[in-house]
């Protein structure tokens, strides 16, 4: 088990010697049991540092802020953040370093270790205690989980109340690490991708009906992309006019932007965002999950991504996320990469 | 005048408003929101709160202004899109909602009234429901001048008693909304009145959140305009539009022609949301952005809440109903940024 | 009598091989139907994933991306990045529901004005049974 | 301000306006935005109709204009041309294929016209965001660089040099003459190797356009076409040529003795040697990875005792020499198959089991027997001897799965070669096929058969091993069906051939791409043979697949003659359609550089920039950039998002 005190020792020891600008970590949150995101800056605040399965949070997306950050600044603090990661998170870095966008000495990598779960689906919790307020959860020995209620404290199995994203997780114990919390626990995954599955096997018109109901929801918040560590373009193709700009920029540059799709929340539009989204993502996402969890309208965007991390396993034996020097999915090829639908 | 209506005749009512397009709270993938309600006897009124708010109703995501088609060379056809305002009735609207929509209802009225608003608007009547417990964990609607049972912009008012409902009519949109439902109403008797008094008197102790002594932050936000306190409240925020976007007092919009056509050139003028959050909102051509970070968008949008909405309305625009609090996906709590600003040293 | 549905097809064709094809079709007098607009691009490896969303949010019925056969790329291996882009394409187009037979993706050599005539004859010919395409199209009214 | 594009649509007699209506066509243009003048014509390549386009440009003030016409592979030149002799930038004129792609290829008129209108508009809307753009040039430094000097290095260097341009030559061994230096006989002619070869050697030394450094490595290519910048490693040979006169005392009192290259080590040479007599330069070489240490009190200093001349310095240092050329032609030639690997045949076990340049070797008048052939083990005549080809070609599953396409001929040489020496001796050879295309090849192969008695045995080689001194070969006939033993003295491999030692890191150092097996990757398989996929870099030789020495020498001065294409030039010309980098968008991911065919895109301060010299405008980068921050000019996405909407009719 992941202690708070090590985590914060290590906090603490980091904080003091100057290696590191600020800690990007875990604290609890205004309600009392959900974890939060939070800079630690000095060291006597490390003792709000916590660790558990709320813990949501790809932290990794406040090291793409630190670059913007620093990309701002004349005489940027060159010494790294340091950064908590879950296994997922951590294989987000591992992309990061891979497209070059931050550098190792960036980045001090605290690492923790899932063991034997991972983080909670707070809709799932909120069904399971049937309008029963949550106070604290814990991990649980196994796997399972702690819920204290207003009512008292439940065991509930990880396999009724983890987010899907850890069900189907191939990197509980994170990949790149400076320093490493837990214990690297041996996991077994029957099925990596038994939720993509599923929708597979729907037939084409079905899984057109699945489909555009869920992206008709879609209000176009950009919940997804913002909170995703990969999504770090200072432009997307969503954006309706050029704002990556500087004195330089030409008339005529300003003009290329093309409006590939509209501001209208219609489902053309809406999957459009989301198709160009999962494409750019092929390779690159590394599942953690946060763009499903953040979707105030709860779209399964995880399939999307999944499905092409799975193709690309599948087609052309590419795993995301573990390797910095390897090339992109899209930008390297096998000879004997599937041509069967090429006619 | 109140008005009894048993639950097992809830449908019925529905079933009476054939000549409305109904919206009631459904449960679709775990998700609270507003929709059109196909089938009456669907229709549950016991559900905590929607992530979108009924605003989506009165003023769409998207609406259109105009439709237009070149018809010569340099000669252009535009035919307005009014909405038709076809009566719409809204079940189960929440207290801080009613009144979000009397704020929205400043913003597109005055002088120069906003039409396309308030053919909808004046189409739609709002049946609210007092919240016998809060439905969601950040209400806090007692602290911005509201309350779980507030009548301000309801046509009526609801409330659960159990096996029936309190029914209380508010206007003349309320009163025809009431009189559809013919006999299935009784009249209220004093038994009843007391009951839901006593909700309502209950209802105001449950809230767990509040946000006390807020007289003076507008004055004090406006000496924090460039206080570094932006930069580390926002450090966590991803720049999203969930708390704008389902802020039931956010009214933004952007306006975009959509070409369906370029020969001859033909398409509409769009009103879409738009979000103080978006980087682009204030975006200028030049490339020059005003609000250029994080930092002085959630600046903006406390600003404008608690700061020029109170100087131009004498109000908060929010209504304490804890959506932005809720779903913000890093936990970034209004409550407790609002506090803070109150607790600034000057 | 209703007219025959006649699909719209976008088919962006590699200068050298695949539009090479289609000229000797041409010159060969090949017929075939005339629902396809070829968009001639420099190499199928030029073909981003949002040509093809965007021809189906245009109202495209089908969509058609040729090249070069494997080995004979004129800028050596730009449709090998070409076929792992485009099929992760189409496995997305397929997942979200478009009928598979809506984006294709073929190679057609500068000899192969017969194939590039075929290609295009079965496209048309798979395309028709199934209608319009409305499902990524951007809607038109209201 | 408002465009104005002017609109031609060419009859072409009757080849497009009988399947098209070209005047319904050019009506409806007219009425697109921008467009201020839309005509048809009977035959717009005509002179007329080119007068016509340019008369257009010039009274109605046109800023582009779109021909819709035949394939732009016909008459795109054409019509640029006019454009430009009307004061328009040629890039201001766009094709729209309605013969082709449209007319020749529809009967239906109304679809055909339908079509040909969308054609036309989708030119239209391109042509309207093409930018104006000059071809860019750069200056050509008129010099090449030969890298390799076996027989294919040979021949390009003299041919570029006999075209009157400097080149170097560089050759990593104390000598250039390559693997031919050490064949006896060539097929199918059997003229001597030496003899032939030896006379362009020294041309290549007396050349005065031709520098030649051997005993030099290629460290580092830097720039691109017309403009490479190359650092040599000239390694010290310890003997300076210029003083030594060949007396070979040094080498009589080395005490050093190690295995002789030359000799495939049938034989051994001293630490300082010449490889060769007929060595080019003639000089002396001391070689300091076998030398105890000469710079040290260790060293014995014999030789320098020995040297008259005081040709011998201790003292030389390696130096790096800096070259500046316009092109490059790379021969590095081949080594033999690793004997490692073919354990089964007994190969580096038993003595009389050799290679086929080892069999050359004692075939040669200069070679260890001085052209007798002995056997290794016992120096006694062999009496039947087995050839076994395609000794690790053809062999996916084990070994090369290629043909080396040249063993089946001098595998017949060599068994003739044998019987010449002796008579009485019989030549066994295993084969899988007998491959002999080639002038003269199927001849000789059958004179091997008919006038020396050869014989063939078709089949693999299952088992070799030694017993009562004979080698035992043990095989089947597969024509036959029977299993064949042969009690041979000797034993000689065609071995594959595969990419010299070496060759991987330099083309790594010259970014030049390599084939599954190493060779060096021509640009295509077909038409562009001798370049490699980097613009200014030509192949020649066996570097680039097995090949003979006609087929070398003709790929050398093809290669050669590629080069002196760019270095007979002042200036390069290149097309201006290349990509261009956003840098505002570009984070610097580097997915471009990967994709980049012509390593055109390389980092800068954090983004990448675009070698438009290199770039060759295919436009695989825009697809593979998401943030589309790097596109091609005049067909950028927003450019392809126009036509899009305008093929659909939008």
């Amino acid at each position: 088990m992941v202690k708070h005190e090590d985590v914060r020792a290590e906090a603490k020891k980091l904080l003091e010697s100057g290696k590191v600008k600020y800690i990007i970590a875990y604290e609890l949150g205004a309600d009392g049991w959900k974890a939060n995101p939070v800079f630690i800056k000095k060291p006597e605040d490390v003792d709000k540092i916590i660790w558990g399965p709320t813990c949501f949070h790809n932290l990794v997306r406040f090291v793409v802020d630190e670059k913007r950050r620093k990309v701002q600044q004349k005489n940027p603090d060159t010494r790294p953040v340091g950064v908590m990661v879950k296994g997922c998170d951590s294989r987000a870095i591992v992309i990061l370093l891979q497209e070059k966008f931050i550098e190792r000495k960036d980045v001090h990598i605290i690492g923790v270790s899932c063991e034997k779960t991972g983080v909670i689906d707070e809709r799932k919790l909120a069904n399971k205690l049937k309008g029963r307020k949550a106070k604290n959860v814990e991990f649980g020995p196994d796997e399972n989980f702690v819920v204290t209620t207003e009512e008292g404290t439940v065991d509930l199995p990880a396999s009724e109340i983890m987010a899907d994203r850890c069900l189907e997780c191939i990197a509980h114990v994170p990949v790149i690490t400076d320093v490493l919390f837990g214990e690297k626990t041996k996991r077994t995954v029957p099925h990596p991708f038994g939720s993509v599955e599923k929708i597979e096997t729907l037939s084409s018109e079905d899984r057109w009906k699945f489909w555009s109901e869920q992206l008709e929801k879609c209000v176009r918040c950009y919940a997804c992309r913002s909170v995703c560590p990969m999504c770090y373009c200072d432009e997307c193709v969503a954006d309706t006019i050029t704002f990556a700009v500087s004195p330089d920029t030409t008339a005529e540059e300003k003009a290329q932007k093309i409006k590939w799709l509209d501001k209208s929340p219609v489902i053309s539009e809406n999957i459009f965002y989301h198709m160009v989204r999962a494409i750019h993502l092929a390779g690159r996402c590394i599942d953690c999950g946060e763009c499903e969890r953040a979707c105030p309208v709860n779209i399964p965007l995880r399939m999307l991504n999944k499905k092409l991390e799975k193709e690309a396993k599948l087609l052309f034996g590419y795993d995301v996320g573990f390797d910095p020097e390897k090339p992109a999915l899209i930008s390297c090829f096998r000879d004997e990469d599937p041509e069967d639908f090429i006619r | 005048m109140d008005k009894i209506l048993a639950k097992k005749d809830f449908p019925r009512w529905l079933e009476a408003l054939g000549a409305y397009d109904v919206y009631a709270p459904q449960l679709i993938d775990d998700v609270w929101n507003y929709e059109l309600a196909a089938d009456p006897k669907a229709v549950s009124l016991d559900y905590p709160q929607t992530a979108i708010p009924a605003k989506k109703i009165v003023f769409p995501q998207r609406e259109f202004f105009f439709e237009f088609r070149e018809a010569d060379t340099d000669d252009y056809k535009l035919k307005e899109l009014l909405p038709e305002g076809k009566p719409t009735v809204i079940f189960g609207v929440r207290a801080c909602e009613g009144k979000a929509v009397t704020l929205t209802d400043l913003v597109f009225g005055g002088e120069i009234a906003d039409d396309y608003y308030w053919k909808r608007r004046n189409a739609a009547v709002l049946v609210g429901l007092a919240c016998a417990s809060p439905p969601s964990t950040n209400c806090f609607c007692l602290s911005v001048n509201g309350s779980p049972h507030s009548k301000e912009g309801l046509d009526v008012l609801m409330t659960d008693l159990g096996d029936q409902y309190y029914v209380e009519i508010l206007t003349d949109k309320g009163k025809k909304l009431v009189s559809e439902g013919g006999a299935i109403f009784h009249e209220a008797k004093p038994p009843d009145k007391k009951a839901a008094e006593k909700i309502h008197a209950d209802s105001e102790k449950k809230l767990a959140r509040e946000l006390k002594n807020i007289k003076d932050v507008p004055a004090k936000l406006k000496g924090m305009f460039a206080s570094p306190f932006w930069d580390d409240e926002s450090m966590s925020c991803i720049r999203c539009g969930i708390c704008t976007y389902l802020c039931p007092t956010c009214h933004c919009f952007d306006i975009n022609d959509e070409v369906e056509s370029q020969t001859p050139l033909a398409g509409r003028r769009v009103r879409t949301w738009d979000t103080c959050q978006f980087p682009d909102f204030t975006m200028h051509s030049s490339g020059h952005n005003p609000r250029p970070d994080k930092a002085a968008r959630l600046r903006q949008r406390i600003n404008h809440k608690f700061q020029y909405f109170v100087e131009v309305w004498q109000n908060y625009q929010c209504t304490g109903c804890g959506r932005c609090i809720t779903l913000c996906p890093v936990g970034i709590d209004i409550i407790k940024v609002v506090e803070k600003v109150r607790d600034h040293a000057s | 009598m209703t007219e025959e549905f006649e699909p719209k097809i976008v088919a962006f064709l590699c200068k050298w091989c695949s539009s090479a094809g289609s000229d000797l079709a041409g010159v060969s007098r090949m017929e075939y139907p005339a629902n396809v607009i070829p968009i001639q691009v420099m190499c199928s490896g030029s073909v981003s994933p949002l040509y093809i969303f965007e021809a189906f949010n245009r109202g495209a019925d089908g969509v058609l991306v040729s090249g070069c056969h494997p080995g004979d790329c004129h800028y050596i291996k730009g449709n090998m990045y070409a076929r792992r882009k485009l099929l992760l394409v189409k496995k997305l187009l397929e997942h979200v529901g478009l009928e598979p037979q809506r984006f294709r993706m073929s190679w057609v050599s500068a000899a192969e004005g017969q194939k590039y005539t075929q290609v295009i004859k079965e496209l048309v010919k798979e395309l028709k049974p199934l209608g319009p395409q409305t499902k990524l199209r951007r809607e038109r009214n209201g | 301000m408002k465009k104005r594009t002017g609109i031609f649509i060419c009859h072409c007699g009757i080849n497009i306006a009988g399947t098209v209506d070209v005047k319904s066509v050019a009506a409806e243009m007219a009425k697109e935005p921008g467009v201020a003048h839309s005509v048809d014509y009977v035959y717009m390549c005509s002179d007329p109709g080119q007068n016509m386009i340019e008369q257009a440009i010039k009274d109605k003030k046109l800023d582009s204009v779109v021909v819709a016409c035949c394939s732009p592979n016909l008459h795109e030149t054409t019509f640029r041309n006019a454009a430009k002799r009307a004061g328009i930038n040629s890039f201001k004129c766009e094709i729209a294929n309605i013969r082709e792609q449209c007319s020749w290829v529809h009967k239906d008129k109304g679809k055909a016209t339908h079509k040909a209108a969308h054609l036309t508009k989708s030119a239209v809307k391109k042509v309207q965001k093409n930018e104006s753009l000059e071809p860019i040039s750069v200056p050509v430094t008129r010099k090449a660089l030969v890298i390799g000097g076996g027989i294919s290095g040979i021949q390009s260097a003299l041919d570029l040099a006999g075209a009157g341009y400097k080149v170097i030559l560089v050759e990593r061994s104390p000598s250039i003459g390559g693997h031919m230096s050490q064949l006896s006989e060539t097929f199918p002619t059997l003229d001597c190797s030496q003899c032939i070869l030896t006379p362009k050697m020294v041309e290549v030394s007396r050349h005065p356009n031709i520098k030649l450094m051997t005993y030099s490595e290629v460290q580092e290519v830097t720039g691109y076409v017309g403009n490479f910048k190359v650092k040599i490693l000239k390694k010290p040979t310890y003997v300076d040529p210029a003083k030594c006169n060949l007396c070979d005392e040094c080498t009589k009192v080395c005490p050093i003795v190690v295995p002789n290259e030359f000799d495939v080590g049938l034989t051994g040479r001293r630490a300082i040697y010449i490889p060769f007599p007929q060595a080019i330069p003639a000089s002396y070489t001391l070689d300091d990875k076998n030398c105890p240490d000469p710079f040290t009190t260790i060293a014995c200093g014999k030789c320098a005792d020995v040297c008259k001349v005081k040709a011998i310095n201790y003292d030389m240092k390696p130096e790096i020499i800096e070259e500046e050329v316009g092109a490059i032609i790379v021969a590095t030639g081949f080594d033999l198959y690793d004997k490692e690997n073919m354990a089964e045949y007994g190969y580096g076990k038993y003595a009389d089991v050799l290679d086929g340049l080892q069999f050359e070797r004692l075939c040669s008048a200069s070679g260890p027997t001085q052209g007798k052939i002995l056997r290794p083990s016992d120096h006694k005549e062999p009496k039947e001897v087995v050839f076994i080809q395609c000794s690790g070609s053809r062999d996916p599953e084990l070994h090369c799965a290629y043909c080396s396409k040249i063993c089946c001929m001098y595998t017949a040489k060599h068994a003739m070669l044998y019987k010449h020496h002796v008579h009485d001796g019989q030549a066994y050879i295993f084969y899988i096929d007998v491959r002999s295309g080639g002038k003269g090849y199927e001849e000789f192969v059958q004179r091997a058969v008919e006038e020396d008695g050869v014989i063939y045995l078709r089949g693999k080689v299952s088992k070799i091993f030694e017993e009562n001194g004979k080698i035992k070969v043990w095989g089947v006939d597969t024509l036959s069906g029977k299993p064949i033993e042969i009690d041979a003295d000797m034993v000689v491999l065609a071995q594959a051939m595969r990419p010299s030692n070496g060759a991987q890191e330099l083309a790594k150092k010259l970014k030049l791409g390599t084939d599954k097996d190493g060779f060096l990757a021509e640009a295509h398989p077909k038409l562009r043979p001798v370049e490699s996929v980097t613009s200014g870099m030509f192949l020649a030789g066996a570097a680039q697949a097995p090949k003979d020495i006609p087929e070398a020498v003709a790929q050398a001065s093809g290669a050669a003659s590629k080069a002196i294409g760019i270095l007979s030039q002042e200036r390069l010309y290149h097309s201006p359609t290349v990509a261009k980098v956003l840098k505002n968008l570009c984070t610097g991911c580097g997915m471009c550089v990967a994709v980049c065919p012509y390593d055109a895109i390389a980092f800068k301060d954090g983004k990448v920039e675009v070698n438009e010299v290199l770039c060759e405008g295919c436009g695989t980068c825009s697809a593979t950039c998401l943030r589309a921050a790097i596109q091609v000019k005049n067909l950028t996405q927003n450019q392809v998002q126009e036509m899009i909407l305008a093929c659909l009719g939008g």
